[in-house]
């Protein structure tokens, strides 16, 4: 980056991301919308398992909070929130995939 | 994310960073589209793992994260229990497993709210306004969340009474609660670091979920547990917004939509409100229906239900949460096959809150390779019973029960159901008398082409299996 | 804002920016995919149409240019900016909506 | 935007303005939504135009415009002239002024585009290299679809002759072409001060978009427009990145996809691949089909057609771009509405391309009040037509072409289209012997079946209203 990056511009720029983020968030919250109300019934337990699975991203706060090395109190919390969100990241795509097996075009006819 | 002093060179690994959580972002919408089609579903939700582990690698590179004893520790550990709950856990259990596994999303999204906060006060990072907004929106509905699942999941796996547990004034306890903690987040707006107001939310947040889900029914828990998922979904965006990562943003926002959507298809298939199932405190006895139901409950010998569906040209199949509790799918299919054998038609009638989660029968005949294709819904199905030669009731009883189509003073009335009343013979399948998730009695089990089979679903179809062979 | 704009995380924020401006240009993306693949062919004239005028969205752009009082030459292009970009839209929407009222549900039979 | 000196109580009003263009982004979205259904088509085109007004409002009232009078008189100028091509270009010249607007589009992005620039220049405001990458990719594809876009409508208004205009390695010419502008957009990452390579880039993609367009041929416009769309969308995105604008990337991307999808679909409807729309020169002749026409092309009176018609129990209307050209849509439903009265019944198919843009035939019709339930769509109607006692082909050619079947030396081969020819009866209104878009023999013309019916569609239509109305 070569802009030269000034005291005043910062808050701006600060006040620019937060809205960036609610124009994230709306988007995604719209995206949502569109893909699950074509979901069929016929998926809808391994959709709630699969977003139980996606949920698990808050691996990635986790991470942070127990790699960072702020304090032991982060430390601590975010090596048990490592390990809850590790739990659903391996059990929830591993259940997902186990259910969507059982869902295969068989010719029984 | 946890602000450390930025240095020129730290941007690349920055950028590289926010690169692959772009790549799991779209990943992740992938993998949700994916689940538009049963033919591409478990692709998509390859992408979807996919996608999370690039967002870990990601994370894992990034310049913030210093030691990695705690974090390898953390994943192993997280392994170990993670893969005998994907492995293990029987497709009847889903609902409970679904419950569950909220309960540990919401804990790690609520664990990382509160480190944030713990960390900014201690570093003495200064807290915005917007940061300490969405650190209070994070903790309430994650910790709310944490509690209200954990006890969803206790009553489907009945460690917990799943009959609504009320008391007087309950309804107006739980709006205070939330009123309170509104107000302390507002307090907490004004006054960033007031720690003890954002530790009393967390705390007052944990109470909440437990009274707030304790008065609903057992039955009622999927709907529940939709939309504790889409709150788990908002706490998981509100994270994003505190720790500036997007992708947990849309995560969270993809979340919150599925869980929604989920809750209102699932109330509006019980013909009810949200709010109705939220604080109806439904099953509690006080919508009893007046109408009193003639004739009596005729059991059947099941070597005579036998000969009938050995003969029948065209037999339906109605499964409900009773076949969940009995096991029974593999022996279903083995039943169908044979009245398929003998040239008989066999289809499915699934209704959409069939047993105790959404998709429920879907699953479960799935896993007895049933093929999909005939598994008709509501719609495409109702029509045809009046040319059904037998229906054959197993372990269902709300979902067919007439009093939703006639009795206006029924809890269940205007509910979609199967009319099943309608076939031409009826075999109904269940241990006794036990009533269905609403609590009322069925007059289709006292009608004159109902026919009773007692019994546990699974020994009864095995029964049938076995005369049928003889037939 | 009660945050200390230090000179430092402002490139930390432009980049945070670049990026969120990535995320809300890939999602709107897929919300368009999602969407107009299910606009109907009997629509497809109409959508085009309907595109155009949004698309004249670019007018917020020939604003700032024509009014922010930078210099003759963005005035003057801001100023033909505006024109097209108003065009567009009052020629725009006004068409669409005459094409849309002649899709009315009528019971002809 | 811009830059200026911030202050601490502008972020205030920069906030305002953000507000509104979040509430313009989702109104936009809701009203392309509304576009999925035609009962609410109408409806979302209104939510669309109050997102532009919020978003027009919300930007005067940003603190960086500070002179009023050249916005003033650039919006009143814009509604003098945008009133009359919204009021009163006819239905018929859909396509022409789609185009004409997307030149407008393209102009305003790629002078804001070049303003920023210029006045980054300037003002001495450094130009990072994502911004200078912004502003080269919005300028190219801007400046490429002003010329584009003109070229096309001027086709299609036949202002330009209709025809390819091809010379000798213009292929060649045109990936040269690219490869400049991406080398210069290029050198301008680097050296993001470089003017002269900036204007110079905006010069050769404004002959790039001549030399793009003017080698396809007319017919194919549609399919160029709807690509143009899409680039234009991408250039209005682009100048969301350069100048800080959320609601230009979002609307330039949900253009961006609109375009591309529609591309695509036309392209598929025609069996031909994109590229080949693009560099295919088609209707030149090339691929001209082997196989000789039998039989003759076998007249029929007005009053002997409108016979048959009168006592026809199934008529399908085939309109086609001569439709269109001969302004009969009213008279068609005319037609229809006796056929109707006298116990016939009536139906209209439509192919997917008839016409010159896609949707083409459905506004017309829609225009003279048809009801859209009787207009079938390709697979639809197509099973039918081996019923159907008479086919009225209404100046459609290449859509009804059997050769597309049949014949594989044929350029439009394997192009679905409608079966007419299978019908029992077929009449066929055109003017002469002129030949569809694809300028190739129609063997439909000469089938035993078939009775041509010579004259402008609208005169021969009243000749038909005349003569059933007095049988
Ligand atoms: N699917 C969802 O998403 C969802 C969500 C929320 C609520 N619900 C509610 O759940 C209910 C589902 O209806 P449903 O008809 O599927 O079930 P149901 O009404 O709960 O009835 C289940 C029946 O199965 C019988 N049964 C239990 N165990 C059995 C066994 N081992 N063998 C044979 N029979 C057995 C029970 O009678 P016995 O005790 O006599 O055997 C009972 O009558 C609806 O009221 C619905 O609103 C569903
Ligand atoms: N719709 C789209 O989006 C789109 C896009 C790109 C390309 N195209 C192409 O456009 C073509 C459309 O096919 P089409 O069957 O609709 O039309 P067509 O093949 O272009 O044929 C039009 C016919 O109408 C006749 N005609 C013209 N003016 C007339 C008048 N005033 N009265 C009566 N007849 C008149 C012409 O014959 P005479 O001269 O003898 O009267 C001609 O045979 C396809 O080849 C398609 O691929 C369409």
């Amino acid at each position: 980056m070569d802009t030269i990056a000034d005291l005043a511009s910062a808050e701006k720029l600060a006040l620019a991301n937060q809205f960036l983020k609610l124009f994230v968030f709306v988007l995604a919250g719209f995206v949502g919308f569109l893909v699950i109300t074509r979901v069929p019934p016929l998926l809808h337990t391994p959709l709630m398992s699969a977003t139980n699975a996606i949920s698990a991203i808050s691996i990635v706060g986790a991470l942070l909070a127990a790699g960072g090395d702020h304090n032991r109190v982060s430390t601590t919390l975010g090596f048990i929130a490592v390990i809850s969100a590790s739990i659903n990241i391996f059990g929830g795509f591993i259940i997902t995939d186990r259910m969507l097996k059982m869902f295969k075009i068989e010719g029984r006819k | 994310m946890i602000q450390d002093l930025p240095a020129a060179a730290s941007l690349g690994r920055e950028a590289v960073t926010s690169v692959t959580y772009l790549a799991a972002a779209v990943l992740f919408i992938l993998g949700l589209k994916g689940l538009t089609a049963a033919k591409t579903a478990r692709r998509g939700m390859q992408y979807a793992a996919l996608g999370m582990f690039l967002a870990v690698v990601g994370t894992l590179w990034h310049e913030s994260i210093v030691s990695y004893g705690w974090i390898v520790g953390g994943l192993v550990i997280g392994a170990v229990i993670g893969w005998p709950l994907g492995t293990r856990v029987p497709m009847t259990a889903m609902p409970q497993r679904v419950a569950l596994a909220l309960t540990f999303g919401a804990l790690a999204a609520t664990l990382v709210g509160i480190a944030e906060y713990y960390t900014r006060l201690q570093s003495h990072i200064p807290i915005s306004r917007p940061i300490v907004a969405a650190l209070g929106f994070e903790v309430l509905f994650g910790a709310l969340t944490i509690t209200g699942a954990l006890v969803a999941s206790g009553k489907l796996q009945e460690l917990l009474p799943g009959r609504p547990i009320t008391f007087r004034g309950q309804n107006a306890l739980n709006i205070a609660l939330l009123g309170l903690m509104l107000l302390m987040l507002g307090y907490l707006v004004i006054y960033p670091e007031a720690q003890l107001v954002f530790y009393a939310l967390v705390g007052l947040a944990l109470l909440m979920g437990v009274s707030l889900v304790l008065p609903i029914g057992g039955g009622d828990m999927p709907v529940v547990i939709a939309l504790l998922n889409s709150y788990s979904g908002l706490a998981a965006a509100a994270t994003g917004f505190a720790i500036d990562n997007s992708l947990l943003i849309i995560a969270g926002a993809l979340d919150g939509a599925s869980g929604f959507i989920l809750s209102i298809l699932m109330s509006k298939a019980m013909n009810r409100s949200l709010a109705n199932v939220l604080f109806g405190a439904f099953g509690t006895g006080g919508g009893e229906s007046t109408a009193t139901l003639e004739g009596a409950m005729v059991e059947v010998r099941i070597d005579d239900a036998a000969l009938q569906l050995a003969y029948a040209r065209k037999v339906v199949i109605v499964p409900g949460y009773g076949l969940a509790v009995a096991q029974a799918q593999q022996v279903v299919r083995e039943l169908a096959e044979l009245i398929e054998a003998r040239g008989g038609e066999v289809k499915y009638a699934i209704h959409p809150v069939a047993g105790r989660m959404p998709g429920h029968m879907n699953v479960l005949l799935a896993e007895a390779h049933v093929p999909y294709e005939v598994l008709l819904e509501l719609e495409d199905i109702n029509p045809e019973f009046p040319e059904v030669d037998v229906a054959v009731v197993i372990g269902a009883n709300d979902v067919v029960n007439p009093a939703a189509r006639t009795d206006r003073s029924s809890p269940i009335f205007g509910m979609p159901i199967l009319d099943v009343d309608r076939a031409k013979a009826v075999f109904v399948l269940k241990r006794g008398k036990g009533k269905g998730f609403a609590g009322i009695e069925n007059a289709l089990f006292f009608a004159p082409r109902t026919r009773m089979l007692y019994g546990d679903a699974k020994s009864t179809l095995q029964g049938l299996v076995a005369a049928v062979k003889s037939v």
